[in-house]
């Protein structure tokens, strides 16, 4: 029954095994692997009878734990381990689990610490008493990378959906037009990537044409399209060189 | 405050309004005194003002409270003015703001970039701002583009990379980077769950 | 400052480093107080705050010199959390998960560190938590790892020491010394636990 209380306060797998440990009182260098390898299993089998979802990285340190104790089974390595000619099937996960009680540990003492400091706030001068021209709210203290980054971002998402008035002529296109920008990279080469085609577009709309453009290019096999993995790249071809 | 007060005001009232003094970079009004108490608690402002500027004065302390239209704001002594100046003129006036940082990113992501297209991302002037970054060095004329009238191109500079500690400008982080790291973050900062949740995609 | 100080600094010397830590919003350090100073002028900036603390405390003032970094910085006292939130509108500003408080101890003892290390560490995704803790500034993107596909390096900022109160990184909390637990292949002690609690260092 315990382990329904503990069932969502896992931080992950290291965690969950962690817990173990510490319950049983567990030597952390001499783990009975056979023990909280069906500990470990068990409390999966919970979460799937109680159809909570089960993280791929469960499934993951299951299968580690299952090769280990594979492992320790074959008496041949046992003497080995025993008599220190080999290292010990367990240390990997030993050095794991050390590692993960350690920031563990030290996550601890920071909730401490923001207990005691949270509440304190730091001094927030306003300087126009001495200058009136400092705005303290549009100076930044520290700029990181994250920032012009982040900063970037938001320029982009401000991109006008339509252009301002007076580049509504400049911007606006169809997709007519845009079958013959992308022929324009095709009839230069045959293949084209995505990214390279689009790298020019600065629209949002011109943008969502061009990728209906490639769609009507496909739809007609005029062009096939590629991609080496789910996140990757597209790369486009001419089915009609020369067309 | 080593001594009660003569005022009238509580010692937790005179802390009550010197913290808020400290931690606020906008004058405290007596409406916005009255927001953060609990119901029913009142605090003369005017006489806790009062009080803390005898015991700042007493005291020999650098700064005191000055009145400032309808609220108050700790200040400065003015003994001090020069050296206080020169502090905000080497820390604070040499930050950048804001539309520096933007201008910035656009030309890091998009150089060589000419003055028109930056305007034209960001939909604002940028002169301004663009003379303040070639001043500081953070980025230098390239040449010219093809583009009618052959505007200057603006690239980022070895002083760019030193301040962002980039080793190259390749290094910058990608849209996609900050993308994918946002992608959970966004919807979710506030909920204790949903934090750590998400299951590792590899 | 109604008593001469004891640690040898002079009235003037703690006048000039209260006026400068009242007028700034970032620590002042000892580089930075130089600056400001005239030629030969010398002052000990860590007595002056100690001077300034002592007087601080007992006229029962709401703030204090609080040690960041290599500098220091007035914060009021945690007293006034409630009030002083109500004002500065940040009272949606909730503590930090444990998810994130045992990221930020992953960074804090490894920086710089990338994402797919700390999720090493930790077994589980961390984008989200690693979205919340950038957007609260408790850590920043310092560059790339030269390893396989150049993932972005994250370290913890001067905002993180303020918020835990520690006066530098050494300053964190160490329960036994990262060496010792991560050398590998040698006889790892019998499990000691009771060696981990050295107390942290205030």
């Amino acid at each position: 029954m315990s382990y329904k209380i503990h069932l969502d306060v896992f931080e992950g797998p290291v965690d969950l095994l962690l817990y173990f440990i510490k319950r049983d009182e567990i030597n952390i260098y001499d783990i009975p692997i056979t023990k909280i390898t069906r500990d470990y299993l068990e409390y999966l089998d919970l979460m799937t009878t109680l159809n909570l979802q089960i993280a791929g990285e469960f499934v993951a340190m299951a299968a580690m734990l299952m090769r280990i104790k594979a492992q320790m089974l074959i008496p041949r390595i046992k003497e080995a381990v025993e008599n220190e000619e080999m290292e010990d099937p367990r240390s990997e996960l030993v050095q794991r689990l050390l590692e993960y009680r350690y920031f563990k540990e030290i996550g601890g003492e920071l909730q401490k610490l923001e207990a005691r400091h949270a509440g304190e706030f730091p001094r927030r001068p306003d300087w126009s008493y001495i200058d009136h021209d400092i705005q303290p709210e549009d100076a930044l203290s520290h700029v990181s990378l994250f920032d012009i980054l982040n900063a970037f971002r938001q320029v982009m998402d401000r991109l006008p959906a339509d252009s301002v008035p007076h580049e509504v002529n400049v911007e606006s296109t169809n997709i007519t037009e845009q079958i013959d920008f992308i022929y324009s990279h095709l009839n230069r080469e045959p293949r084209v990537n995505f990214s390279t085609l689009v790298r020019s577009i600065r629209s949002k709309v011109v943008l969502i044409v061009t990728v209906i453009a490639i769609l009507e290019l496909m739809r007609t096999q005029r062009v096939r399209v590629t991609q080496n993995g789910i996140f990757d790249d597209f790369t486009i071809e001419n089915l009609e060189p020369g067309a | 405050m080593e001594t009660p007060t003569q005022t009238g005001v509580s010692l937790l009232d005179m802390q009550i309004v010197e913290a808020l003094l400290i931690a606020s970079d906008i004058p405290l009004t007596p409406d916005r005194l009255k927001e953060c108490l609990d119901e029913g608690h009142r605090i003369d402002l005017a006489g806790a003002v009062e009080a803390l500027n005898a015991r700042y004065e007493r005291g020999k302390h650098a700064f005191y409270i000055m009145p400032v239209g309808k609220g108050f704001q700790i200040v400065t002594v003015n003994t001090f003015e020069t050296i206080v100046r020169n502090f905000i003129n080497r820390n604070v006036r040499a930050r950048l703001t804001y539309a520096a940082l933007e201008t910035l990113a656009v030309i890091a992501y998009k150089q060589p970039i000419s003055k028109p297209e930056i305007e034209r991302i960001r939909g604002v002037n940028c002169s301004a701002v663009l003379a303040t970054l070639l001043e500081r060095e953070l980025i230098t004329v390239s040449g010219r583009a093809e583009a009618a009238g052959r505007p200057l191109l603006y690239v980022t500079t070895d002083e760019f990379l030193r301040y962002f500690g980039l080793a190259s400008p390749a290094d910058l982080p990608r849209t996609r980077e900050l993308n994918e790291l946002f992608r959970t973050g966004e919807h979710a900062p506030q909920d204790q769950r949903s934090e750590n949740e998400t299951p590792l995609s590899d």
